[in-house]
């Protein structure tokens, strides 16, 4: 049988991330996943939808892919948008961002990679893919 | 006022502001317009009651840290309590708990920020 | 500028129907609608999504459009489902399910007319559209 | 026991359930469940607390309506309390006003219970 799959198109509009992360919450208690899990998925599903957005233009839209398998769950962001090279993200660190009048954003890459447990970025100047993967520890 | 602030109140010489809802850029600017009243009536002790937060961006989040970095200035401290585990955990990873202070509870932020 | 819009697809499984709500709940919220008409519209879609889930194959997908207009909110509900005649459908009543042993379902199509402001169906053999409508209230 | 009831406990001869989250097919037989077997046992007052209930669909409501039926034979009763006014309206327009009460709060409910 085909893997059971959610898919959602959303405009760009103000706190439309919060569609994703509904649903992410709506998967993860069907999968049974833990509360911390996902919380998890949660926050890095908003940052990525963020980062889709913001690079988007208004008219376009960010697509997210939710692709449920027996022992993981597997996201993709997809967005039109400009693109860009993640070799050349500096990794944050709050110590460089205080007390220098430093841009203190820069924060949502470092956070997907933290609470994700991998993820790959495919990137080209007709836009970006974000592919998420959490590895399921199920409830008890 | 903002909707994300539910209540705004003082006590000790400590400003207690509690949240409701997405701690997005909206919601940080929120915050941040009521420290920053605040620090110039001479406050510079602030906590955050994050019970109706169940969820933040780092956005959001990055605006605590131009409080905090406000703070400094005036010599002044912020701390959270009543945090969902996953808030707690992005505010580590971001490395706002190596500035400012996670409680449990409401009793214990106002315990250590009267001594 | 193009109407924004949101597109779901989701799969045939228990309790799907709920990111559906929580989708139409994050878009109210966008649109200021009244907690009435967000809860008003919750459960019709709760009702749409259940009758798309139940009459299709479990290896199909269930489509759900919300059109986000000036003045209203337009929910399309798109099975591949078996299809039905609206006009066979008897409208319910308690009074002749109480107490005679009959099938005490057959409320879905009933709420969703009383809930949303219209409603029209298209259905043959191939599936089945729920198109559905709210006017805003704006709030305040 | 599913994680749909929350608690249930028994007060003056009247049996009082607390529902958490959707209330859908299961959670209508999570609830029938308990009130077939209290009346079994010589039960036949229910009350719902559904305060924790946001969301229910038609299927989940229907099986409200086979336990007012149920309920009928025994010269028992039901009745609700603390409903979100999406509930409210749903039960309104399937009927089940009709031969069960909505209160407000536990209190009124109980108060008529006790009658
Ligand atoms: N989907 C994307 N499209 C284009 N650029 C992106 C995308 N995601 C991230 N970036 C780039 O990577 C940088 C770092 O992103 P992030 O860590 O999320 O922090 P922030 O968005 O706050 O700068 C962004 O400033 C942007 O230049
Ligand atoms: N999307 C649909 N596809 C096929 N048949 C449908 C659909 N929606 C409704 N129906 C038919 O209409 C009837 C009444 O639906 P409804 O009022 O929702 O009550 P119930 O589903 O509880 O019977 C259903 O029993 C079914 O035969």
């Amino acid at each position: 049988m085909k893997k059971p799959s959610v898919e959602l198109k959303l405009p760009i509009l103000p706190n439309m991330e919060l569609i994703a992360t509904q649903t992410s919450e709506v998967i993860a208690r069907h999968m049974n996943l833990t509360e911390d899990q996902t919380g998890e998925i949660s926050i890095a599903l908003i940052e990525a939808c963020i980062n889709a957005f913001e690079h988007s233009q208004t008219d376009n839209n960010v697509f997210i892919n939710f692709l449920i398998e027996e022992d993981s769950l597997i996201i993709k962001v997809i967005d039109q948008g400009i693109g860009f090279d993640k070799t050349k993200v500096e990794i944050p660190k709050i110590e460089n961002k205080i007390g220098k009048g430093e841009r203190k954003r820069g924060w949502g890459l470092q956070l997907i990679q933290e609470l994700m447990d991998s993820v790959e970025f495919e990137s080209n100047s007709d836009g970006t893919t974000v592919t998420m993967k959490k590895i399921i520890n199920k409830k008890h | 006022m903002s909707s994300f602030i539910k209540n705004t109140k003082e006590f000790n010489q400590i400003v207690i502001i509690e949240t409701d809802g997405y701690l997005n850029n909206e919601g940080g600017e929120a915050i941040s317009a009521i420290c920053y009243e605040k620090i110039k009536c001479g406050q510079h002790k602030f906590l955050i009651n994050m019970a109706g937060t169940k969820v933040v961006n780092s956005i959001g989040v990055s605006i605590l840290i131009e409080i905090i970095e406000k703070l400094q200035e005036v010599d002044g401290k912020i701390g959270y309590f009543n945090l969902a585990p996953i808030v707690s955990k992005t505010f580590n990873i971001m490395g706002l708990t190596k500035y400012s202070t996670v409680f449990a509870t409401e009793e214990d932020a106002l315990g250590a920020f009267n001594e």
